[in-house]
C-alpha cells in the first residue's frame, strides 16, 4: 500500500481538469451543473468522485468525454488536459478518436446502457471497428477474450445473445468489457454499482480493481456512497453543488476530513464496524438548487462551523498540506471532536 | 415462435366472430329494407306481393337467428353467398375491387414511407431548427388538407391545364402496367402524402426519443461515427413504433378510402362499401366488414411479427 | 429513554402481526386459446415470522428476493397464494373487501420512491387530509385542516407546505409527507419499504431519526425493509434475512451482526462497505460467486446452495427448515 | 404627469395579476412557436364562433337570388354561393358548427375512452381482458361503416354527426389511456390509496384519471383536428350536418365542386377554413404533446 | 343541319352512367343505371319514335290493330328477327315476355305489373301474331306497351329459368353483350344480324359507371366519355361547353320528372286544408324557376302534368291555382292569413324530410325552407338516406317531405297515381282518403275521348293542388345533355328511360 502511494508521486498526470464549467439553460434559469471543478488523475491511479445526487458528478465525467447533452447543456469554460492535449480544443473528429480508445466510460444503468436490438458480440466489436485497432477477422476473437476476462461464463454463447437475457451484473461486466476493448488509458465509471445488489456490487468492484491493476488503467469511479470506494480509491474528490470541495488521498480524507460537508457525510451514515449509535448525526437542511445557489459558500446554510465570511466569499479549493485540498475557510481548525461534541 | 403464430391466428377467430355478430345485427336495425329500396328507388310503385316474393327469395322472411347461422355456416365453407342487390357471387364482386384497393394501399403506403422516414429522421436530428419546423408544417399540412379537396384540386388541374384525366377504368398491373400506374399514381400520391403525416411525426418522435436513450450515449462514448450511431443504433430501435403505425394505416387504407375513391372514381372497396350500405345489401356489407376487419387483424399480426423479428426482446418472449 | 421502555413492552406484548407459511406465487402465462399458466414466480415461498408489538423488524435481502412482496401481502395489497396473515389475531386473508377497508387504517405503508408515492395532482394538504376525510375521522373541514398542519409539524415540515404540490418538494420532504400520510389514520403498524434507499446519504439520517422518534411517541410497530445492512442494523430490533423467497435467518440485531450463522448472512455482512480504507484493508471479504437465480425456477434443495461456499452435495436435495439454533436465533441451513 | 404614473402602475399591477397565465403563454410561445401559432388560430376561431352574430356581415341563412354566385367584392368579401348567401358569414358561423362538433365529439369520446381505459387498467385481469377484446372489436370495425350506420339509423344532423364521430374515438383513446393507466396502476401512490382503504371509484376518478391528463389532452387535441376533418368529410359525403346549417364541409359538398371553376371562391374559402383549423389543432396538439410528455406515443 | 348528314358506320361510343345496374332484368328493375347499358341488347314490342316523342312506333311489332270496344289488341310480329344466339324471335317469345311481366310466376319479381292490370290474357293465334285481351278499355294501354323496360326475352330460356335474365343477357337488340366488370364498365358490340339492315352504325359501345357527378363531368370533359344520357345540371353544362367549345353540343328538354311536397294529413296542423294551402301559396314558383334553373335541374312551373305535354294545363289557367300565381306578395299575405286563421302561430316549427341527394332535392329543400321562413314558419331540414327516408314517409313518420316522381312518358295513369287515396296507392304518402279523386281517376283512365279526358284531368288537378292541396308540385325538371358533337343520331326526349337502344347513334370522324 505504502509502495503504491509512493509510486503515485512520481507518475505523470494523465488527466488535468482546471476550472471546468458546464451549464444548462433551463426554464428556471442557468443550472450550474459543473461550476469550476478542478482535479487531477495520475496514470494508473484510481480516483473517486463522491457527492450527493445532482451535485454534478455525471456532468463532470460527460464534460471530459465532451458528451454533455446538447443543446441545453454546454461547456462554458475551463480546460481539460489529457496527456497534454486540451480536449476542449479538439475537433469533433479528433475527440471521437479519443472516446472509447483513450478514455472509456461505464454508465450507471446497466439495464438501459446496452442497445436492446444488437447482440452483445456486435456491441463489443463495433468499438474495435470504430477505432480500427484490429484487422477484419479478429474482432470476434478479441470479443471472446474480453468476455472471458470479465468473467462471463459460457462466453461463446453469450456473444450472440441479446442484452435483455442478461442480469444487471452480467450487463455491467459487458460494459466493462466494452470499456476495456481498446486498452484505454482512463476509464470513467459513473456509479457502476449503484443499481446492483450488495453481493454483486462487491463482485464488480473487485473485478474492476483487478483489471485496472492488470492493465495499468487509470480509473475515476463516481459514486454517492463514501463507503463503496473506501476500499478501492487512491484518491477521493468530494463534490458539493457543482464544485470539488475537498480532495485528498483516500486514507487521509476518511481519517482526517477537512471540510464540514465531508465530515457530516462520514458521520451521518451508520457504520457496521462501529458500535451502534443511539441517534444518527444528519446534515440538516437540503442541498441547494443549482440554479439558485446561496451567496458565498454553497454549504454555508447547512454548515455547523459557519462563520460570517462563509456567507460572503466563496472559499477557494486550497492546499492545506500533504496533497490535501479543501474549500473551507476554517479547514485547518476543523476537528472531528468538535462535531461529535456539538 | 411457431406456437405464438398459431396462437395469434387462432385468436383471430373470436374477434372475427364478434365482428360478424355485431355487423349482422347492426344491419338489421337499420331502417329501410333492401327489397323496398330496390323497387322504390326511382319512385315507381311495386306491388306488395312482388316485395314479399323478393323477400322470400332472399331468405329475409326467415327468423334472424336462422339467417345468421346459415350465413356463418356459409362462411365456414368459404361460401360468402351472393350480393342481394346484384345477385352475383360476393367473392366475385369483391375480387374485382380488392385488387385495386390493395394496390392503391400498397402504393400509398410506399409513398408515405418514402416521405416519412427520411423527413422524420431529419427533423429529429435537427430538432427545433427551421428544417424541423418545415417538416412539421409540411407533414401537418398533409393531415389538415382534406383528401377529397386535394383530389378535386388535382383533377381540376388535370382537366383545366392539361385537358387530361387519369384513366377511369381499372386495368390490372399485370395486363397493362402503364395504364394501371397512370390511374393509380395520383390518388396514391394524394393519399400517401396525407398518411405520411402520421408516420413522419411518429418517426420524428421515435428518433428523438431513442436519441435520448442511454445506449446512444454509450455508443457515443465508444467513439462511433455519428452515421453509425444513427443507422445502427437509433433507427433500428426507432423503426419499431413507426412500423406499427404504418401497418395500421395500411390496414385502414384497404377499404377506408371512401372519399378518395369517390373523387377519382376508383372502383374500389371503399366505394363498394358506401353503395352496399346505402342499398342495404346485407350480405355484401357483412362480407365487406368481415374482410376489412380481417385485413386489420391480419396486418396487426404481421406488424407484430415484424416487430418481433426486429426486436429480440419480443422475439424471445 | 423511551427506547428502553419500549423494549420492556416488547417482551410483555404478544405479536401484532404473525405471518404463517406465507406463499405468494405470480403466475406466468402462455398457451393457446386460454391464458394457460406455464410457470410460477415463487416470489415468497413458505415464509413465517412474527412482529412483536412496538418493535422494529428489519427485513433484508438481495433485490428480487421477495421483501416487497412480503410487505404487500401483509397489507393485503396482494392476495396471498397460501398461508395466514394474522393482524392482532385476525386472519386478514379471510376478510372481504369491506371488512379489510375498515382494518386498513391500522396498518400503513411508506414507500421507497418518494417521487411516485404521492399523487402529483394533489396538494400535500389534500394527500394527508384525504384519508382522514374518507374514513370520517373528522367531519369538519377546519378541523381536518388543523389536523393536517399538526401532522406536518410532527414530521418536521412547515405547515405552510400544505398548499404545495409534491413536485415542489425535495425527496426528503416528500418522504416526510409519506410518513405523515401513514400517520394520519393513527396506524399502529407501518411497513417501511426501503424508505431511505432512494435518498441521499445526508438526508437518510434525517428520515431514520424521524422514524425512530415517531416510533417512540406513538408506540408504532415497524416492518423495516431495506437492503442496506448498516441502516437495518441501526434501526431494527430483530432482523429477518431473506434469500430467493425464503427466510435464511432470523435473529436479534446484536446476535445477527456479531455471530451470523447462515453463510449467506455472512457473505452479505462482509460485502457491506465501511467508509474507512484502513478498516476495509483489513476486512476479509466473502465474495459470492454467481448470480441470484431466477425465482421462476429456483434451485432444488437449499436455494442458496449453488452460491454457497460451504455447500455439500445434500444441500441440493433437502430444503433446510428454519431451526432455532440459539434462543430467538433461527437459521435455515443444514450445515450450521 | 401624476396621471400617467397612475396609469402605469395600474397597468403594471394588472399585468402582474395576469402574470401566471401570461408567463405560461409567453414561455410556451418562446419554446414552441409552432404550437403558439396554432393556438393563435384556435383563439381566432373561438372568437369568430362566439362573436359570429356581431362580426358576420350577413345572416348566414338569408338567400338572395339576385346575388347568386357573385365574385368577392366589397359587399361580399368572400363572394356569394349559389343561393346568394354570403360565404364569409357562412364561414364565420361554420366555425361554430366545426367547433361544436369537434369539441363535443372529441371531448365526450376521449373522456369515455379515458374512463374505460383507466378502469380497465385498474381492475386488470378478467375485466381488462373483456374490455380489451371489445375495444379491439370496435377498432377492427371499419370507421366509415360506424359513421355510415349511425347516420343511416339516425339521419343527418349535428347531434348524429357528433355521435358518428365520437364512437370510433372511444376505443382509440381507451387504448392509449389504458397503457399509461397500466403503468400508473403500478405506481406506489395508487397502492397507497388502496392501503388507505379508499374505494374503487375514488381511486379511479380521483387518483388515476387526473394522472392520465397528459395522454388524455394529447388524444383530445389530436381528436379535435380529426373530428373537424371527419365532420367535413362526412358532410362532403352527404352524411354530415344538413343544409342550410352553415358548415364548412357542407359548403364544399356538391355545389362548390360543381362551381369550382365558375365560382372558385365557394370552394376555396371553406377549404381553407377547414385546412387552417385542422392545421392549427394539430400544430397545437403536437406542441402540447412535446411539452407534456415526449415519451407518449399517439397513433 | 344535323339531320342532313349521312351517318357513318364504325367506332365505339363511350358513355358514362351515373350508377351501377342491380340485376340485369329489365322487368324487375326501375333504374336507368340498368337501362342505359342493357337496353341496346334488347328489342321491345313497341317503342317511342326516337326522333318524334311521344309518337309510338313498332319495334318487334310490325303493325297492330285495336277492336272497336277497345278490349282486344292484335299485334303482327316482324319476321326474321333473330336472337343473338341465332334463333328466331316469334310471338311465343312476346307472349312469354308479357306473361312474365303481367303474371309473374312464383319467385319472380315484376316491377310494373300494376300498369297492366287491365290485361286479362294474352294469346298467340300463330307464331307471328300476339293478341292482348283487356278487361275494360284503357286509354294508356298501347303507350304502356312501348315501355323501354319490357325487353323481349326468349321463351325457351324463361321456361327453363324465369330468373335467368337477372344475371345474363340474351336479346335481339342491335348490340351483343361482351363484358361487364362490376362497378366499372360494360361493353357491347355490334349485332351483325340485327333485323334492321345497316343498323346499328356503331361497332360497339362501352358504358363506364361513374356514380359521382364531379368525376362524371370530368369524364365527359376529358373525352373519356362522349356523353352521359341522363343529363347534367347547368353548372356542369357550362364547364363542359367551356372546355370543349364547339366540339360540344347541348340538347335540352323538359323532363317527365318533378318534385312535390307531400304532407302528413294525419298530423296537426297539416290535417287542415288551410295550412296546406298556405304552404303552397308561400312558394314563389315563378321566382324559383328563374333562380333555381341556373343552379339545378329545377326549372318548369307546372301542375300535375309536364308543361309542354299534351295533358298540361295552359299557363293562363295554371296561374289561377293556389301557389301558381305570379303575384307572390299577395300569395304570401294570403298564406299568412290562412295560417293565422288555422291557429298556426308565428314561428311555428316543423320538419321537412328530404332525400339525402344533392341534386335537385337538397337545393329544393333549402329553397322551400327559405320560402316558408318568409311566411313566418321555422322549418327544420332532415336529410335521410333513401332507405330510412322511404320508410318514414311510408309509415307517416314525418310532417312534410319532398317527394318525387319520374316516369318514362307523359301519361295521366302514371302521373296521377300517387294522388289516389292512400289505400289505393302505396305511393301516396299524404295518408288521405278522397273518393272524389279516386272516381275521377277511374273515369279518365277509361275515357277514350281525349277532350273528355282532359276535362276530367283539370278537375282532378284543381282538387289536388288547389282545393285540398294534399300534395303539391314545386317545379318540373329540365333535362340538359351536353355531349361531344361527334355523337350523332341521338335526340333528347322528356324521359331518360326511352330511346336508349343506340340503334341510330353514330360517330362523326
Ligand atoms: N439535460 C439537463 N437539463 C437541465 N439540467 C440538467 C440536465 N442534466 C443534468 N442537469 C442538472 O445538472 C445537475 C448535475 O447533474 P448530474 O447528472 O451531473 O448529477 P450527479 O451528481 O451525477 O447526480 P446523480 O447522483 O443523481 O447521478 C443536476 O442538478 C441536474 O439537475
Ligand atoms: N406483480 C408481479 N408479477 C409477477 N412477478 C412479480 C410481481 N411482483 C413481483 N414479482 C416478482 O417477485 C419477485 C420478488 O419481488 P419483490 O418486489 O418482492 O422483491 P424485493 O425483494 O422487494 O426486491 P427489491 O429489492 O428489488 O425491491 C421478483 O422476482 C419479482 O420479479
Ligand atoms: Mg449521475
Ligand atoms: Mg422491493
Amino acid at each position: 500500500m505504502l509502495a503504491r502511494l509512493c509510486k503515485i508521486n512520481f507518475v505523470a498526470t494523465l488527466l488535468e481538469v482546471r476550472d471546468l464549467r458546464t451549464h444548462f439553460h433551463t426554464s428556471q434559469g442557468i443550472v450550474r451543473a459543473v461550476d469550476g471543478v478542478s482535479f487531477d488523475i495520475k496514470e494508473g491511479e484510481t480516483a473517486a468522485l463522491v457527492g450527493e445526487s445532482g451535485c454534478g458528478k455525471t456532468m463532470t465525467a460527460l464534460s471530459v468525454m465532451r458528451l454533455v447533452p446538447k443543446p441545453q447543456g454546454s461547456i462554458v469554460g475551463g480546460e481539460i488536459h489529457f496527456q497534454g492535449r486540451d480536449l476542449l480544443r479538439l475537433t469533433e473528429q479528433e475527440m471521437r478518436e479519443i472516446r472509447g480508445a483513450e478514455i472509456a466510460m461505464i454508465f450507471q444503468e446497466p439495464m438501459t446502457s446496452l442497445n436492446p436490438v444488437l447482440t452483445i458480440g456486435r456491441q463489443i466489436t463495433e468499438t474495435l471497428e470504430a477505432h480500427e485497432r484490429l484487422s477484419r477477422d479478429t474482432p470476434e476473437a478479441r470479443a471472446l477474450e474480453l468476455l472471458r476476462l470479465v468473467g462471463i461464463p459460457d462466453a461463446n454463447r453469450r456473444l450472440s445473445d441479446y442484452p435483455h437475457r442478461l442480469s444487471g451484473g452480467m450487463r455491467q461486466r459487458i460494459m466493462i468489457a466494452i470499456a476495456l476493448s481498446c486498452n484505454p488509458k482512463l476509464i470513467l465509471a459513473d456509479e457502476p454499482t449503484t443499481a446492483l445488489d450488495v453481493t454483486i456490487q462487491a463482485q464488480i468492484l473487485e473485478l474492476m480493481r483487478e483489471l485496472s491493476r492488470k492493465f495499468g488503467v487509470a480509473m475515476m469511479i463516481i459514486t454517492h456512497n463514501l463507503g463503496v470506494v473506501a476500499r478501492y480509491a487512491d484518491r477521493v474528490h468530494v463534490m458539493y453543488a457543482g464544485k470539488v470541495i475537498e480532495s485528498a488521498g483516500a486514507r487521509d480524507i476518511y481519517q482526517n476530513p477537512r471540510h464540514p460537508y465531508t465530515l457530516g457525510l462520514l458521520h451521518s451514515v451508520p457504520r457496521l464496524d462501529q458500535p451502534r449509535k443511539a441517534k444518527l448525526d444528519p446534515i440538516e437542511g437540503q442541498p441547494p438548487d443549482l440554479w439558485n445557489l446561496p451567496q458565498g459558500c454553497s454549504f454555508s446554510p447547512r454548515c455547523k462551523f459557519v462563520i460570517e465570511r462563509c456567507k460572503r466569499e466563496v472559499p477557494p479549493l486550497r492546499d492545506i498540506g500533504a496533497g490535501h485540498r479543501s474549500a473551507c475557510w476554517v479547514a485547518e481548525t476543523l476537528s472531528q471532536g468538535k462535531v461529535s461534541s456539538s | 415462435m411457431r406456437q405464438y403464430i398459431l396462437k395469434r391466428v387462432l385468436l383471430m377467430i373470436p374477434t372475427l366472430l364478434g365482428v360478424a355478430v355485431l355487423v349482422f345485427f347492426l344491419l338489421r336495425v337499420l331502417p329501410g329494407d333492401i327489397v323496398e329500396l330496390k323497387y322504390a328507388g326511382t319512385g315507381t310503385y311495386a306491388p306488395k306481393q312482388a316485395i314479399e316474393r323478393e323477400r322470400a327469395q332472399l331468405g329475409l322472411d326467415k327468423p334472424l337467428w336462422q339467417q345468421f347461422l346459415s350465413w356463418i355456416w356459409g362462411i365456414v365453407r368459404f361460401d360468402f353467398g351472393q350480393s342481394m342487390w346484384t345477385g352475383r357471387p360476393i367473392t366475385h364482386e369483391i375480387a374485382i375491387r380488392l385488387e385495386l384497393s390493395v394496390e392503391l394501399a400498397l402504393m400509398a403506403t410506399l409513398v408515405a414511407v418514402l416521405i416519412s422516414i427520411p423527413l422524420g429522421t431529419l427533423a429529429a436530428l435537427r430538432q427545433d431548427s427551421w428544417v424541423d419546423y418545415f417538416v412539421r408544417v409540411f407533414s401537418i399540412a398533409g393531415l389538415a388538407i382534406p383528401s377529397f379537396w386535394l383530389g378535386i384540386l388535382m383533377i381540376l388541374v388535370f382537366i383545366i391545364y392539361f385537358r387530361w384525366l387519369p384513366p377511369l377504368t381499372f386495368t390490372s398491373f399485370w395486363v397493362n402496367p402503364k395504364a394501371n400506374l397512370m390511374q393509380l399514381v395520383w390518388p396514391a400520391l394524394a393519399v400517401g402524402y396525407r398518411y405520411s403525416a402520421v408516420a413522419t411525426r411518429m418517426t420524428r418522435s421515435a428518433v428523438l426519443e431513442v436519441l435520448r436513450e442511454d445506449y446512444i450515449r454509450t455508443a457515443r462514448a465508444k467513439g462511433l461515427w455519428e452515421k453509425v450511431i444513427l443507422v445502427r443504433h437509433a433507427l433500428k430501435n426507432a423503426l419499431l413504433p413507426v412500423i406499427t403505425v404504418i401497418g395500421l394505416e395500411f390496414a385502414f387504407l384497404v377499404g377506408g378510402l371512401v372519399v378518395t375513391e369517390q373523387v377519382f372514381n376508383l372502383n374500389g372497396i371503399g366505394k363498394l362499401f358506401v353503395e352496399a350500405i346505402s342499398q342495404r345489401d346485407y350480405t355484401m356489407v357483412q362480407s365487406l366488414v368481415l374482410l376489412t376487419s380481417f385485413v386489420f387483424i391480419f396486418v396487426n399480426f404481421v406488424v407484430d411479427l415484424i416487430n418481433a423479428w426486429l426486436d429480440p426482446r419480443i422475439r424471445y418472449q | 429513554m423511551s427506547r428502553t421502555q419500549n423494549s420492556k413492552l416488547k417482551t410483555q406484548n404478544s405479536a401484532i402481526v404473525e405471518v404463517r407459511g406465507l406463499k405468494k406465487y405470480f403466475p406466468v402465462f402462455s398457451g393457446l386459446f386460454t391464458q394457460r399458466v406455464v410457470g410460477w414466480v415463487k416470489a415468497v415461498d413458505d415464509v413465517s415470522f412474527s412482529i412483536r408489538r412496538g418493535e422494529t423488524l428489519g427485513l433484508v435481502g438481495e433485490s428480487g428476493c421477495g421483501k416487497t412482496t412480503t410487505g404487500r401481502c401483509i397489507l393485503q395489497l396482494e392476495r396471498v397464494t397460501e398461508g395466514e396473515i394474522l393482524f392482532e389475531g385476525q386472519d386478514l386473508t379471510r376478510l372481504g373487501d369491506a371488512e379489510l377497508r375498515l382494518l386498513r387504517r391500522h396498518m400503513q405503508i411508506v414507500f421507497q420512491d418518494p417521487y411516485s408515492s404521492l399523487n402529483p395532482r394533489m396538494t400535500i394538504g389534500q394527500i394527508i387530509g384525504e384519508p382522514i376525510w374518507v374514513h370520517r375521522l373528522l367531519r369538519d373541514r377546519g378541523e381536518c385542516r388543523d389536523r393536517v398542519e399538526e401532522l406536518l409539524t410532527l414530521v418536521g415540515l412547515n405547515p405552510l407546505m400544505a398548499q404545495r404540490y409534491p413536485h415542489e418538494l425535495s425527496g426528503g420532504q416528500r418522504q416526510r409527507v409519506g410518513i405523515a400520510r401513514a400517520l394520519a389514520l393513527e396506524a399502529r403498524f407501518v411497513v417501511c419499504d426501503e424508505p431511505v434507499s432512494a435518498l441521499d446519504v445526508s438526508i437518510q439520517a434525517q428520515i431514520i431519526n424521524l422514524l425512530e422518534e415517531l416510533q417512540g411517541r406513538f408506540s408504532l410497530t415497524y416492518l423495516f425493509i431495506a437492503h442496506d445492512l448498516s441502516v437495518v442494523r441501526h434501526i431494527s430490533d430483530r432482523i429477518v434475512v431473506m434469500y430467493l423467497g425464503r427466510v435464511a435467518e432470523i435473529a436479534d440485531r446484536v446476535e445477527l451482526y456479531e455471530s451470523p450463522l447462515h453463510p449467506y448472512t455472512q457473505a452479505l455482512l462482509s460485502a457491506v462497505p465501511v467508509p474507512d480504507p484502513a478498516v476495509e484493508a483489513q476486512r476479509e471479504r466473502v465474495v459470492l460467486k454467481g448470480e441470484v437465480p431466477s425465482p421462476m425456477n429456483p434451485p432444488s434443495g437449499c436455494v442458496f446452495h449453488p452460491r454457497c461456499p460451504i455447500a455439500v452435495e445434500e444441500c441440493g436435495q433437502i430444503v433446510p427448515q428454519l431451526r432455532e439454533i440459539r434462543p430467538d436465533h433461527w437459521v435455515a441451513c443444514s450445515r450450521v | 404627469m401624476a396621471r400617467e404614473t397612475a396609469i402605469a402602475t395600474k397597468s403594471f399591477s394588472g399585468f402582474s395579476f395576469l402574470k401566471g397565465w401570461a408567463g405560461v403563454a409567453l414561455h410556451f410561445t418562446r419554446r414552441r412557436p409552432l404550437g403558439a401559432a396554432g393556438a393563435l388560430i384556435i383563439v381566432i376561431m373561438l372568437l369568430a364562433a362566439t362573436l359570429a352574430r356581431l362580426i358576420s356581415p350577413y345572416d348566414p341563412l338569408t338567400t338572395d337570388y339576385a346575388a347568386m354566385l357573385q365574385a368577392p367584392s366589397a359587399a361580399h368579401w368572400f363572394g356569394t354561393d349559389s343561393f346568394g348567401r354570403d360565404v364569409l358569414s357562412r364561414i364565420i358561423y361554420g366555425a361554430r358548427t366545426a367547433l361544436w362538433v369537434g369539441f363535443s365529439s372529441s371531448f365526450v369520446g376521449a373522456t369515455l375512452g379515458a374512463i374505460i381505459g383507466v378502469a380497465s387498467a385498474y381492475f386488470g385481469g378478467k375485466v381488462d381482458l373483456i374490455v380489451q377484446r371489445f375495444m379491439d372489436l370496435l377498432l377492427s370495425f371499419p370507421l366509415i361503416v360506424l359513421a355510415l350506420v349511425v347516420v343511416a339509423v339516425l339521419g343527418t344532423g349535428t347531434v348524429n354527426v357528433i355521435l358518428a364521430i365520437m364512437v370510433p374515438m372511444v376505443p382509440r383513446c381507451a387504448l392509449v389511456v389504458r397503457s399509461s393507466g397500466l403503468s400508473l396502476r403500478q405506481t406506489p401512490f395508487i397502492d397507497a390509496a388502496r392501503a388507505l382503504g379508499f374505494g374503487h371509484a375514488r381511486i379511479i376518478f380521483r387518483h388515476m384519471l387526473p394522472n392520465v391528463m397528459a395522454p388524455f389532452l394529447i388524444m383530445l387535441t389530436a381528436f379535435l383536428g380529426q373530428a373537424i376533418l371527419l365532420e367535413a368529410s362526412l358532410s362532403f359525403l352527404g352524411l354530415g350536418v344538413a343544409e342550410p346549417t352553415p358548415a364548412w364541409g357542407l359548403m364544399l359538398k356538391g355545389a362548390a365542386v360543381e362551381f369550382a371553376e365558375t365560382a372558385p371562391w365557394m370552394a376555396v374559402y371553406p377549404g381553407l377554413a377547414i385546412s387552417l383549423s385542422v392545421f392549427a389543432f394539430n400544430l397545437f396538439g403536437d406542441s402540447l404533446r412535446d411539452a407534456l410528455d415526449p415519451k407518449l406515443r399517439v397513433s | 343541319a344535323a339531320e342532313k348528314e349521312t351517318p357513318r358506320s364504325g367506332g365505339e361510343l363511350v358513355f358514362a352512367v351515373g350508377g351501377t345496374p342491380p340485376s340485369l332484368d329489365g322487368h324487375r328493375e326501375t333504374t336507368f343505371a340498368m337501362l342505359h347499358p342493357v337496353a341496346p341488347h334488347y328489342s321491345t314490342l313497341l317503342r317511342f319514335d326516337p326522333q318524334g316523342y311521344p309518337k309510338i312506333v313498332g319495334d318487334v311489332a310490325e303493325s297492330w290493330t285495336a277492336s272497336k270496344d277497345g278490349r282486344t289488341y292484335t299485334f303482327k310480329i316482324r319476321r326474321g328477327i333473330k336472337f343473338h344466339d341465332g334463333s328466331e324471335l316469334t310471338a311465343k317469345d312476346v307472349k312469354a315476355t308479357y306473361d312474365k311481366i303481367i303474371f309473374p310466376p312464383e319467385g319472380v319479381a315484376s316491377a310494373r305489373q300494376g300498369s297492366y292490370a287491365v290485361v286479362e290474357s294474352i294469346e298467340t293465334p300463330d307464331i307471328y301474331t300476339v293478341v292482348f285481351h283487356l278487361k275494360q278499355p284503357s286509354a294508356s294501354f298501347v303507350a304502356n306497351l312501348a315501355s323501354p323496360w319490357n325487353f323481349v326475352y326468349k321463351a325457351e330460356i324463361l321456361a327453363k329459368d324465369p330468373r335467368w335474365y337477372e344475371k345474363n343477357v340474351m336479346g335481339s337488340g342491335p348490340f351483343i353483350f361482351v363484358e361487364h366488370v362490376s362497378g366499372s364498365h360494360w361493353i357491347g358490340k355490334k349485332n351483325p344480324d340485327y333485323y334492321m339492315k345497316g343498323r346499328p352504325y356503331l361497332d360497339g359501345y362501352r358504358a363506364i359507371f361513374i356514380r359521382d357527378t364531379a368525376p362524371r363531368v370530368a369524364a365527359v370533359r376529358s373525352g373519356q366519355a362522349l356523353i352521359e344520357f341522363r343529363g347534367f345540371n347547368p353548372a356542369a353544362q357550362e364547364d363542359i361547353v367551356k372546355t370543349l367549345g364547339n366540339k360540344a353540343v347541348v340538347q335540352e328538354s323538359p323532363w317527365v320528372c318533378n318534385l312535390t311536397v307531400s304532407m302528413n294529413t294525419e298530423k296537426k296542423p297539416f290535417s287542415d286544408p288551410r295550412v296546406r294551402r298556405a304552404l303552397t301559396l308561400a312558394i314563389d314558383r315563378w321566382g324559383a324557376s328563374k333562380a333555381l334553373s341556373k343552379i339545378s335541374l329545377m326549372k318548369y312551373v307546372g301542375g300535375v302534368f309536364r308543361p309542354g305535354s299534351e295533358f298540361a294545363t295552359p299557363e293562363a289557367e295554371l296561374t289561377k291555382l293556389a301557389g301558381f300565381g305570379k303575384n307572390i306578395e299577395a300569395a304570401r299575405k294570403e298564406a299568412k292569413r290562412l295560417l293565422k286563421e288555422a291557429g298556426v302561430s308565428e314561428g311555428f316549427s316543423f320538419t321537412l324530410k328530404n332525400r339525402n341527394v344533392k341534386e335537385p332535392y337538397e337545393v329544393t329543400g333549402v329553397y322551400l325552407i327559405d320560402q316558408w321562413r318568409q311566411v313566418g314558419l321555422n322549418v327544420n331540414h332532415v336529410q335521410q338516406e333513401e332507405g330510412p327516408y322511404f320508410n318514414d314517409l311510408r309509415q307517416g313518420n314525418y310532417d312534410a317531405g319532398i317527394d318525387f316522381a319520374c316516369d318514362f312518358m307523359d301519361e295521366p295513369d302514371l302521373q296521377l297515381q300517387k294522388f289516389l287515396s292512400a289505400d289505393k296507392s302505396p305511393l301516396n304518402y299524404g295518408r288521405y282518403k278522397d273518393s272524389v279523386l279516386d272516381d275521377l281517376y277511374d273515369k279518365q283512365s277509361r275515357a277514350t275521348n281525349s277532350k273528355e279526358r282532359l276535362k276530367l284531368l283539370r278537375q282532378f288537378e284543381k282538387r289536388v293542388l288547389d282545393e285540398q292541396a294534399y300534395q303539391f308540385h314545386v317545379l318540373w325538371w329540365q333535362r340538359i345533355v351536353p355531349h361531344w358533337a361527334k355523337v350523332k343520331g341521338w335526340k333528347v326526349t322528356p324521359s331518360h328511360y326511352v330511346n336508349q337502344d343506340l340503334r341510330d347513334v353514330w360517330l362523326a370522324e
